[in-house]
């Protein structure tokens, strides 16, 4: 391995923003985390949404009965809050555990680009990830609808803002979730472990304490009943909960923006430490 | 043998304290309080003496089985071995002259212990709160299962996830959609599918106890018997499996240090 | 022959990548350097002989057991890994305790001995603390005690004095010749090769997985000594001096450096060395400093790599 | 090139009971400056420290001009770092990591991937550079930790340890890559070891801490001139005998392995030559023994120098 002659003298080089630096974190997470089990249960998700909407829409158009509330059909399964969750840990356990992990975290600190930047990239790559699964699909389905000429316009219209509007809130929640629980720790396994164990004891836990003592505030303790009341709304459907859809989506948006900015806070404690 | 025994007690208690420290312990700890949190907010809503004990006890076949215990085992038993080959410090223990099987026991026993710490407060303190707020207290019979199957919920579970994480480099992955895929969505499907699961035979043995609630629709042809043996047999098959494997694994880095 | 560990072509792959290939050595009594540059087959080496990695090929025993066995005769036995991973949330004693416990010993026998093993790595007054808060420097002492407090008849060390700073290295470097006054075999890896002149004669020189010299290290020099030798004096009047040496037949170039050096290139070094005191007396010549790059392991190794590859 | 590279003005800084760096004042001009010190003298702290990754409990900093408390981003754009510690992501690619690296520092997508191939192929990477950074060998991980640090082409870079852990062929290589960096001229490089041997004809200038305080500061020459009244001698042949001449005629000798450490009156070394010739053995070292750079290290950690300052 000899020493090549120091053919080392590079030319001045421009420097972009600090936009473009974001950015270029954002597009590594991005593909980084389009791992074999992702594509696996976003292609699963794919497949099954849109075989339920095109089935049932079509029947439902013969029957004359078409409406946008046909198009809610897969938020009742459990399966569609399982499958945001999942997608949500593939993409966002290992966001920041990794690099903590590997401690490659202090490349990223070390360079002109602030700890903000460095979360908003990883924020953006769990967040699309969750859209791509939670809205692509249904998207999908509306447009294979429309193509048969199944269902008016608007209904077809409203039915995609539905889909929009659910996806959008989803992905907020978890991907402050997602990021709040990475940066705890440095190992993926014990952020992906808390985020299906906080998701689905909050779901059963406050389905049961309701159910007894009839109180329904506290069902905006979970977030997967506080998504499924935004499905029904966004869908017309009148759904077998009691809490209001609009408080429900102003809690997920804004609990997810507080367990992002707690993630920045968690972070910038850890102070890179010395010796 | 007595040199043996000695060596075992040793990793227990190593492996016993290695599973509860630091943050892991008290993530772990908050999540084991979470039934009894919910059986107190029942409780505060004053329901009748009769509904806060019964739904008290549904909270274990329905939250405290299928979710808590899953996450302590998976936190606790999958790490064992997976955190130690990752790190490279399982060596300290197999270059020694500790029998290699000797080792899988006492890591399995060390984390189970660890695990029943959290597992049996969890299952157990929600009654007491349910009883201590008004609650009709319960026949001896109910925390006794529960207490019963929570252990075998352990042991099962707990072997299975310590044998994923010493052959597999994703233990994670796959502890993670067994845990909450398989057991949960399996249980669901018409026909023998759900004899596939653990909990289809642990939430048999609770039925012989708890009639009411969410077992009162569970068809118990399973006999007492086989419920109990299917996942004490999982439990130990994944031990007895996971000696032989590491009596024969590599337990070094693949790759040349220099 | 059977030494204290015993390698007959032993070979051992990882995919593509060779980790030994055909190792053949020997290593008898006392401490024997194991010589040779990253990724040479060190590390295999030593994993093959804790046990922790299964050989390809050969035969590969320690105090006549084969390496990839476990049991009873692993007692006799002690390992020090490479890589700095330990059990960090432990304390010193802790941890050399639980593992001699792990190897067998009573409770009051394996406090005993790791308060012993600790001092002697003088990790006394840091014992109590956690293992996560130690220096480099002492990671590699508690490291050590690990190994010896069991009181292994054969102790391997894979790099022990890697990372150390000057204070550690020289202190550690006395306690493994005190071990070896002891009584106990070392095997001693390390690309530091100045270190392991210090430490011992017998070394053995691996690279690309293979034995390229093996014997006593004055065996070695005298290979070094076969070749031309590149020798630097420093002497307040080189003019003199060269018109000495220059008389000399073995004496091929002189070179003049500066006002007070001169380089001189010679076909026989052992002649060369042999009449210089003799030169100096006789002449009241005064000479200040002598210095080859030639005359230490790097050299030898250079020479005997360039020369396997 | 800037002349005021970084200064330090009485900065302190603790970690809990522990205090790493203890009213550390320096100003240093460009060049190629050596931090030396053992493990723990709080030479990364003080690279952190310039690098706004940390903060001082008391004192102020600049680097290139800024405060890095203040504008740690003007100063990051102009700093490299190639850190002590593993921190490469192991599932990328030799260059795909660089490249990515260099994105990251602000270069655009095209101008950072053949930039990486540059960098790699200076720090001989070049067949490499494909492979996955989870099968680099150590030596290799060292050369492209320094290769992420120089891609974007930095002013000024920090190198935290860039020879531990490698061998004395890889040591030489990253020695001479270092050399061969500073002689490209316009940049500058702090380089933290704790060999001081590594700092001998690379660096101007040298800083020695010691838990924490800074001993001496100044050229190596300097330094080392100051302190060399213990002499090394490595013979062939009957060393023992060799020995008990030099003690017959009254020297003090401290054998140390091989090394015969040996104080001479007045730095007269003819005893030497005398006692080998008398007793038939060949001086093949005689000199200022390697370790004495160490141990004039050793000898500062004990008596510091007085007035050692900038």
């Amino acid at each position: 391995m000899s020493i090549s002659s120091p053919r080392y003298t590079a030319p001045s080089v421009e420097r972009l923003g600090r936009a473009s630096r974001t950015l270029a974190v954002l597009r590594h997470e991005l593909l980084s985390r389009a791992g074999l089990g992702t594509l696996l249960v976003v292609a699963l998700a794919y497949i099954a949404v849109t075989l339920i909407v095109v089935f049932d829409a079509d029947f439902a158009s013969a029957a004359g009965q078409l409406s946008v509330s046909t198009y809610e059909a897969p938020f009742q399964s459990p399966l569609w809050a399982l499958v945001i969750l999942i997608v949500a840990t593939a993409a966002g356990a290992g966001s920041v555990a990794e690099d903590r992990g590997s401690r490659s975290i202090v490349l990223y600190l070390s360079r002109p680009i602030h700890l903000s930047d460095y979360l908003s990239a990883k924020a953006g790559s769990i967040g699309s990830w969750i859209l791509i699964a939670a809205v692509g699909p249904g998207l999908v389905a509306v447009g294979i609808l429309a193509a048969l000429g199944v269902g008016s316009a608007t209904v077809n219209l409203s039915a995609a803002a539905g889909f929009v509007a659910t996806g959008v809130l989803a992905a907020l929640f978890f991907t402050g979730l997602a990021l709040a629980l990475s940066s705890l720790t440095d190992r993926a396994l014990y952020a992906g472990v808390a985020m299906f164990g906080l998701v689905l004891s909050l779901d059963i836990g406050v389905g049961v304490v309701s159910g007894i003592t009839g109180n329904s505030t506290v069902l905006y303790a979970s977030p997967v009943t506080d998504l499924t009341s935004v499905a029904e709304a966004a869908f017309h459907v009148a759904g077998p909960y009691p809490t209001d859809p609009v408080s429900s989506a102003v809690l997920l948006a804004v609990v997810g923006g507080l367990l992002a900015v707690a993630a920045y806070w968690q972070l910038s404690q850890v102070e890179v430490v010395g010796e | 043998m007595s040199g043996e025994l000695n060596r075992l007690l040793a990793l227990i208690w190593l492996s016993f304290r290695g599973s509860l420290r630091g943050s892991r312990a008290v993530g772990l700890t908050g999540f084991a309080l979470v039934p009894s949190l919910i059986v107190a907010a029942i409780a505060s809503g004053h329901p009748a003496a009769a509904s806060l004990s019964s739904t008290a006890e549904n909270l274990f076949a329905l939250l405290t089985l299928p979710i808590v215990v899953m996450v302590i085992l998976l936190v606790l038993s999958v790490g064992q071995f997976r955190n130690e080959i990752d790190a490279e410090t399982l060596v300290y223990l197999s270059d020694r002259s500790v029998a290699r099987p000797t080792i899988v026991v006492g890591k399995y026993l060390g984390s189970l212990g660890a695990a029943l710490g959290l597992v049996i407060p969890a299952t157990l303190i929600p009654l007491a709160v349910a009883t201590l707020a008004g609650g009709t207290p319960y026949p001896i019979g109910v925390p006794a299962t529960m207490t019963a199957v929570a252990v075998l919920a352990a042991a099962a579970y707990g072997g299975f996830f310590l044998f994923l994480g010493l052959v597999s480099r994703s233990a994670l992955l796959i502890g993670l959609l067994f845990g909450f895929l398989w057991e949960e969505l399996l249980p669901l499907l018409p026909g023998d599918v759900p004899r596939f699961t653990v909990i289809f035979y642990l939430r048999s043995l609770l039925s012989w106890e708890l009639s009411t609630g969410p077992l009162s629709h569970f068809s118990t042809v399973v006999s007492f018997g086989a419920s109990v043996a299917a996942p004490l047999g999982l439990g130990v098959a994944s031990v007895v499996l996971g000696g032989i494997v590491l009596r024969y694994l590599e337990t070094a880095p693949e790759r040349e240090a220099g | 022959m059977t030494g204290i560990v015993d390698a007959e072509g032993v070979t051992k792959r990882y995919g593509e990548v060779l980790g030994l290939n055909g190792f053949t050595a020997t290593f008898s009594s006392g401490i024997t350097g194991l010589v040779g540059p990253n990724g040479a087959g060190k590390s295999t080496f030593f994993r093959l002989l804790a046990g922790q990695l299964r050989s390809d090929a050969g035969t590969l025993t320690l105090l006549g057991h084969p390496a990839w066995g476990q049991g009873e005769f692993r007692r006799r036995v002690g390992y020090c890994p490479e890589g700095a991973a330990m059990f960090d949330w432990m304390t010193g004693e802790d941890f050399v305790t639980t593992l001699l416990r792990i190897d067998g010993f009573s409770r009051t026998d394996a406090i005993e001995r790791a308060g012993r093993a600790i001092s002697s790595v003088g990790l006394t007054d840091a014992r109590e603390r956690r293992i996560r808060v130690y220096s480099k420097g002492m990671r590699q002492r508690i490291k050590l005690a690990q190994c010896i407090a069991h009181d292994p008849e054969l102790i391997l060390l894979d790099e022990p004095l890697n990372g150390v700073d000057p204070v550690g290295r020289a202190s550690l470097s006395a306690l493994l010749r005190q071990l070896s006054h002891d009584g106990h075999h070392l095997i001693v890896s390390s690309h530091v090769l100045y270190e392991v002149e210090r430490l011992t004669d017998q070394i053995v020189m691996i690279s690309n997985g293979r034995t390229i010299a093996e014997g006593d290290i004055h065996r070695i020099r005298d290979l070094i000594d076969a070749r031309p030798h590149v020798i630097e004096l420093e002497s307040p009047d080189p003019r003199g001096l060269a018109r000495f040496l220059g008389s000399w037949d073995h004496v091929v170039s002189i070179e003049f450096l500066g006002t007070a050096r001169l380089r001189v290139l010679t076909r026989s070094p052992d002649a060369f060395y042999a009449a210089l005191p003799e030169l100096v007396v006789s002449e009241g010549i005064t000479v200040r400093a002598v210095h080859s790059a030639d005359d230490n392991l790097d050299a030898v190794f250079r020479y005997l790599s360039e020369g396997m590859r | 090139m800037v002349a005021d590279l970084f200064r330090t003005e009485a900065v302190t800084k603790r970690f809990g009971p522990v205090e790493a760096l203890t009213n550390l004042s320096v100003d240093l001009g460009a060049g190629t400056i050596g931090l030396v010190g053992p493990n723990g003298s709080g030479k990364t702290t003080l690279i952190r420290l310039l690098l706004g990754l940390v903060q001082p409990t008391t004192g102020r900093l600049s680097v290139l001009g800024h405060d890095p408390q203040t504008e740690p981003l003007r100063v990051r754009e102009q700093v490299g770092y190639m850190p002590e510690h593993d921190c490469l992501i192991p599932g990328m690619s030799g260059v795909g990591f660089v490249a990515y690296m260099g994105t990251v520092s602000g270069l655009p997508r095209e101008t950072a991937i053949s930039r990486a191939h540059d960098v790699l192929e200076f720090v001989g990477l070049a067949e490499q550079r494909y492979r996955k950074i989870r099968e680099y060998s150590v030596g290799m991980r060292q050369r492209i930790k320094l290769a992420q640090a120089i891609v974007h082409d930095p002013p000024l870079c920090f190198l935290d340890e860039p020879t531990s852990g490698l061998d004395p062929k890889g040591r030489e290589e990253m020695l001479g890559l270092l050399a061969a960096l500073s002689k490209t001229g316009g940049r500058s490089f702090v380089i933290s070891t704790h060999l001081l041997p590594d700092t001998e004809g690379l660096v101007d200038q040298v800083l020695l801490l010691s838990a924490g305080k800074l001993l001496a500061a100044g050229p190596v020459e300097r330094l080392l001139s100051t302190r060399s009244a213990e002499t090394v001698v490595r013979v062939k042949g009957d060393s023992a005998a060799f020995v008990a001449a030099l003690i017959s005629k009254g020297l003090e000798v401290r054998p140390i392995g091989s090394d015969l450490h040996v104080v001479l009156p007045a730095g007269d070394t003819r005893p030497v030559f005398q006692a080998a010739s008398d007793t038939q053995t060949q001086v093949r070292y005689l000199g200022r023994s390697v370790n004495t750079i160490e141990e004039l290290f050793l000898s500062l950690v004990e008596a510091p120098l007085q007035g050692a300052g900038a």
